[in-house]
């Protein structure tokens, strides 16, 4: 019965909360644990689809980029013919590091140390003193970088440790009918404006997840000087309306925000709103259009926000969509990764309000995201202490409230926007990776 | 030589060198209105996002990604902000000093605006956590002559980390 | 048999250790070890009394301060009808902190992340979207912060993370007799001059702890500057002179140092000296008014020290009164936080002069105090390597001496006050806590 | 307008910041009997206790708990003890550096006393630990003029953490 | 007085303040020729190797033995391989501030060169390690007069650790 | 079955291991791995021979260094009688660190704790209050300082934690021959330039270890800039030739490097190659003079390199001797120390001369050594990856060449000098040690 390589203590943590997540409990201590943290390397980011890069990080030939999953340094490199391959960023020689940059441009990596050759594609087509120190032997094919298994959906890269995962498409199962409010701004899509922002947190990434699956109950205290200075498009008294969608055993959950009385699409140019009545279907655009806020979580740790900021007290403001990725590197320790997606085919003028309106929120300095890590480092710090982990926190928020009949979208959907049931979701998921195969 | 640049008259360059400690002084006494007069109307704050990149690259601070990419009016929104009991990020405020070295001023084309290349080392502690956050920056501003006092018209600081070490940036360089 | 979550190696040591602490052997490994740390935070600090914070700290309704009890932090804090509550410092919805200053005043405390409100007294009173989100549904009397039991002596505040834990009168089991030369410095007790001063030190508590539970053997060497230069009111040769008490079972023990031919509580103005007459009873003046030094520690953490300065090479100084607590923060690391008591009631200008005193022998910069640590970092760095695995300490200083007939005082009382009886009693103490339930 | 103070006469500032970087270098050098001979007779030197609390609090600076509440006199002890063999903390002694910065000089109603601010980040080493201290202070220090030189007549130096990692402060800031 | 050093004219102080300065930019902006141009033809470059010691040990920074130990021939070899594209220590090439603070200049026997004093703390970041190196050095240089800008005879700088936190030292200082 | 202490999946790696090494296979973990850097401090450094000083560093009677082995800090001492003597540096009193620098001279040690006086031979000789503390019952004879097993060849001074470790004539077991290059520099044998320096990296020592057994393979690359600017008396073409030697079961090894045409002894002033013809074997000279590299390493973690640089681009250079030991100090995480040898009874302008080479090519600044270390914090930083744990390295250069018949020197020799024959040698022997007993 017993898992093997898991303390009876976390084993036993895992099987109540298997039984509680249900029941609206799960337990503090998930949240800065060492054993919960290592165990996650392997059995959540060794087993998931996890977010590599957006194309438009990569356009041309030879372009590449590093990135992680869990604590494995990935290469994702577009090679001559246009395709995109993620390899371990490791010489498999002697396990020198191939690509020190976070991006550039080559066609081959040549190592370092003993001086191997690789294609970007991954394989190994130079070996020094071939002849003289391996008498010919050693087998190129063999030893070609180590492969990781990608595919991608709307410009985003994801890739799996994991050779037997189900597809991405099951793995999304449905969420990607709301992943296009980011992804198809307009007609030419969504691109990032630029390289990501990265900073170091003594946050657990699933912290950060929670509240990114749609975690509308925080914005009015955690943000209230946005309410408070008129700089934020909601009110207190009307802040919990819009929706909440899951995607049962799959663990991703975005939350809609709602203001009534604003305006369609508010925020966008129009140019813009006219390009979306093409690319989004009509139970996209019925929904969209409704939405203020739309923050959403892939499971396990990708994000998106849109969401308008005011420069003038009171106005709509200008709306701005983020991507970002908690890339864990500790009991409770992480990497914020955080990027601005901008409508290709959008005015540059606007582009560039966008990208100031997420500067002046979102990113290391940004004022919403300033607050959101302050709170989430004092979560991380109370919850590792020995009393914490006796505790549960409360899940109960629309706990016997039903699904909504004939929503435009797939999932699991409920009103308000201001509930707890993409968590239990995310929660019941996590604990699942995180049993398997027992 | 090129270890030379043309430098400018003492004076001018001592005044502006106390200014720069003035306005630090600001800063870390968390009077962040007086700070805010020491820019001008027209005034750009700026830190690029720095990337990782090979030797001889392009460029290394991203030409289009900004960790602050503020006017004077975005500033006042930050301060305003501060000023307000929900700035949860500074509360309790972050114990802030900043070391300003190695203070170049360079003519321009315009009689009353400089050239101001400085070191600024941030230290910065919170709560009761016992190691810092320590911030490098090199820092190029433009500064323009206002009455007996200066102005800064563009501040472009560039963090010297390509991963931050903080968990986030609720101060000013 | 096997204790649970120890590992075979840790409990043999403690099985030897409980054998060898009688005998006079305890091993070095206790100072250094990853595994003996988290044990006594379950175990030692998850069960005894600990110390918290002095009434004199939080004299007004509303009056904080956020301490620790092993990792754990803790609110303690006056509640408008005066009474003293003390809660784990951590929201129960998601586990934020609630307090982030060292001290304050408030009469509710509010998250900064979602907005839940609780009294000082840590009742739940505040829950926005109590309808919209919770449906009501939600029982706030459930949700009060974590309470944390709390009892006090002199002044004290004391509390245990353990319900079944004995009353503290128990604890302390008569120690409280030795405790009152600190807390009854004359007719109006002692106060704190202020708040403490804290560091972080590579340091294991327990060497603190051993040392202050009355290591008179250490001055003379350790603080052989004081000697030489003619500021401690002591002699190489008369050193030994005084004695030693601790509670048998209990760990707490004091030493009680004597210099031949000095005044009786020389060092306290005469007016203090008066109202201590009143403030003591005839035991404790027979035995305080001969001391020069009083070093204490209540097991597990909490010291004390009275001690005259001399600022003129010679003269017999100035008495001070030092409390000190060493926190655990993790293995051979701690945080110290080290306070200044004065009597109440004495002259403005003695205080001063007392805790200019202090400031100079104790305090981070006390002259005392940096040898001390710098002898205890190196302790705790030797003691973590291999080849001290192997090695026991001696531990036979007075082991077989006779305890005193008709001492003033309770519990096991010896001559001279240079003896290691009640360190055994301290590491015996320790390693039933550790060995606790098997 | 805030950023500016009464600032002195160039060559006092100058030579007033030339002094604290040989006071300063007679520390790091271990002189400390030339480093006592800074402080008038009746200096004080003062480190106040600092706590954290929320950003309106009455004060972050103790006002009755200190690090350091010194005298000459008692400089003099300190100083005394550092010469003897049996000063463990300081056997094998410290590394210190200490970096000088942002140094600005104001009047004050004597015609012979400036005030004087600056920024002072302190590097310690010890021993063959590969982790250095680093402690940052604000200093205000008041100067009088004596003969061609400065002697310091009140040093005051609050340092910007309030849980302070090290393991004792067996140096001077 | 030990705190008095026979100071020099505040024109030469401040330029070769000045030129420490733009030393070090060119170190920090990677102008590796460059800063090759502000040593002489006959200059050396040194850094001990520091040792723990006893307080009254006749030495702590050894006699023999040099972290660095160049002409200004050797700096040249050093340079010209940075210049290639198999420096790997430098690819990607490591982010330096050098911060250099309390500059105090004394005249020698020679009239055209100066003993200067600084203190040197270098900030270096490299890749995405969240945590830099921080070096702290104790600089005693000789400078020459070159026509109306200097040149360093002799760079001495002493590390402030015996046990030196990073994989190498692959920049100057 | 099981071992001891030791993780399932550790264990299985190293069986694995055992088997894979003669087959060429070696796992990426053993490089970067909590557990395994734990295993080693008991098994590796708990067993081996490991080097603690040259004689030449403590010259007069009553000179002392510093040193360790694993985490154990170690006094290296000369006594008056000038027998050299090596014990813990820890005092058995309480554990208070005995030497507190590097190096030193004194006939006694004091502790600054309580004043246990020991000589430097290790017997403890004095403590304070014998009489009043101890009542004379402390055995002073057996409370002396931890001994440790020492032994020396060629002035390299070496201990071994464990008592019943072979001979270290037998541990060599004929690497003396070849150790003979780096320490009979001439008549007067070699001697420490100075103390050495050391630094921190991020580096596992097995890596360093296994690059100087002859890892003659990297030096093209990782040095290009040397062949590259003519800084080496080497060329790409003809880099492989030369010889390959270790000790089979031991785990040293060394690699003789060769470059056509070369002058014998190229580098060295000829009055020391006139001693080298008096100081060395006929069997030596015949192997060293043809020698333009000598890197080798006694297991388990001190190196040498003899090896020419050239000042003028092109000519042949100046030869420099450096020694080396790798000191772990954590999972992924060792202390370097460097040190130049020189020869005696050289010339003053030529020890100058090769000190400078050294400086410039080794040594923290030296700029063969800064590359090295890049390339190896980053095999360190890959290899403690989670999808690393499933990757073996390739080690299958020269698996099945003969060894060289009548080679002049004892051991495995085969040609060329580029292989991996030692390294196969060096990781069979490892495992065996953290196998051993099993
Ligand atoms: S590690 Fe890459 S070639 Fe050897
Ligand atoms: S964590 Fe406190 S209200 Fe949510
Ligand atoms: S620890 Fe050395 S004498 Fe006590
Ligand atoms: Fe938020
Ligand atoms: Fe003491
Ligand atoms: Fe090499």
């Amino acid at each position: 019965m017993a898992m093997p390589g898991v303390s009876a203590g976390v084993e036993q943590m895992l099987r109540e909360m298997r039984e509680g997540v249900p029941e609206g409990r799960v337990p503090a201590r998930i949240f800065n644990d060492r054993e919960i943290y290592e165990l996650e390397l392997e059995r959540v980011f060794g087993k998931a689809w996890c977010f590599l890069a957006h194309e438009s990080e990569i356009p041309r030939p030879g372009d590449y980029v590093t990135r992680y999953i869990g604590n494995n340094n990935i290469i994702v490199a577009r090679d001559e013919k246009g395709e995109i391959h993620a390899h371990l960023n490791m010489c498999r020689h002697r396990g020198n590091m191939m690509c020190k940059s976070e991006m550039g441009n080559a066609s081959h990596f040549r190592c370092s140390y003993h001086g191997w050759v690789y294609k970007n594609s991954g394989e190994l087509i130079g070996v020094p003193y071939f002849n003289e120190a391996y008498e010919r032997k050693l087998q190129r094919k063999d030893w070609g970088l180590v492969k990781v298994r990608i595919d991608s959906y709307g410009g985003l890269i994801f890739g799996t440790l994991d050779p037997d995962a189900e597809s991405l498409a099951d793995y999304l199962g449905g969420f990607q009918f709301y992943l296009d409010i980011y992804l198809k701004q307009g007609l030419g899509g969504s691109e990032v404006h630029g390289p990501p922002d990265h900073w170091v947190a003594e946050t657990d990434w699933k912290i950060c997840a929670e509240n990114f699956s749609g975690d509308g109950y925080h914005t009015p205290v955690a943000h209230q000087f946005g309410f408070h200075l008129g700089y934020f498009a909601s009110s207190g008294a009307t802040h919990s309306k819009g929706w909440a969608v899951h995607i049962p055993g799959k663990g991703h959950g975005i939350g809609l925000g709602h203001t009534p009385g604003m305006p369609p699409f508010f925020g966008y140019p129009d140019e813009l709103v006219k390009q979306m009545h093409e690319s989004l279907s009509p139970g996209q655009l019925e929904l969209f259009s409704k939405t203020r806020t739309a923050v959403g979580n892939v499971f396990p740790n990708l994000s998106f926000l849109i969401q308008p900021l005011s420069l003038e007290p009171g106005d709509p403001g200008v709306r701005f969509c983020t991507m970002r990725l908690y890339h864990p590197v500790g009991p409770g320790r992480m990497e914020m990764w955080s990027w601005c997606l901008v409508p290709k085919d959008a005015p540059q003028e606007y582009k560039e309000a966008a990208y100031k309106a997420y500067t002046l929120a979102f990113g290391q300095a940004g004022t919403f995201e300033q607050d959101d890590f302050e709170n989430w480092i004092k979560v991380t710090k109370m919850t590792g202490s020995t009393l914490a982990r006796g505790v549960d926190f409360p899940y109960i928020q629309g706990l016997d409230r039903e699904p909504l009949k004939d929503f435009p979208g797939p999932g699991y959907a409920v009103e308000p926007y201001v509930t707890e049931d993409n968590f239990r979701n995310l929660w019941s998921t996590w604990v699942r990776y995180m049993m398997e195969g027992e | 030589m090129a270890l030379r640049i043309p430098l400018v008259a003492p004076e001018i360059r001592d005044s502006i060198r106390d200014f720069l400690y003035l306005e630090s002084l600001a800063l870390d006494e968390r009077r962040f209105r007086d700070w805010l007069s020491a820019f001008a109307e027209d005034a750009r704050y700026e830190i690029p996002v720095r990337v990782t990149r090979e030797k001889l690259a392009e460029w290394e601070l991203s030409p289009t990604s900004r960790i602050f990419d503020d006017t004077k009016q975005t500033l006042e929104f930050r301060v305003e902000r501060l000023e307000t009991d929900f700035a949860w990020s500074e509360q309790p405020p972050s114990r802030t000093r900043h070391y300003i070295t190695n203070v170049l001023v360079e003519p321009t084309d315009k009689a009353d605006e400089f050239r101001v290349h400085s070191n600024c080392l941030v230290y910065r502690s919170r709560g009761d956590e016992p190691n810092p956050s320590i911030f490098s920056a090199q820092r190029k501003d433009l500064l323009r002559r206002a009455g007996d006092s200066w102005q800064i018209v563009h501040r472009w600081a560039a963090i010297d980390q390509s991963l931050i070490n903080a968990h986030n940036l609720s101060i000013f360089i």
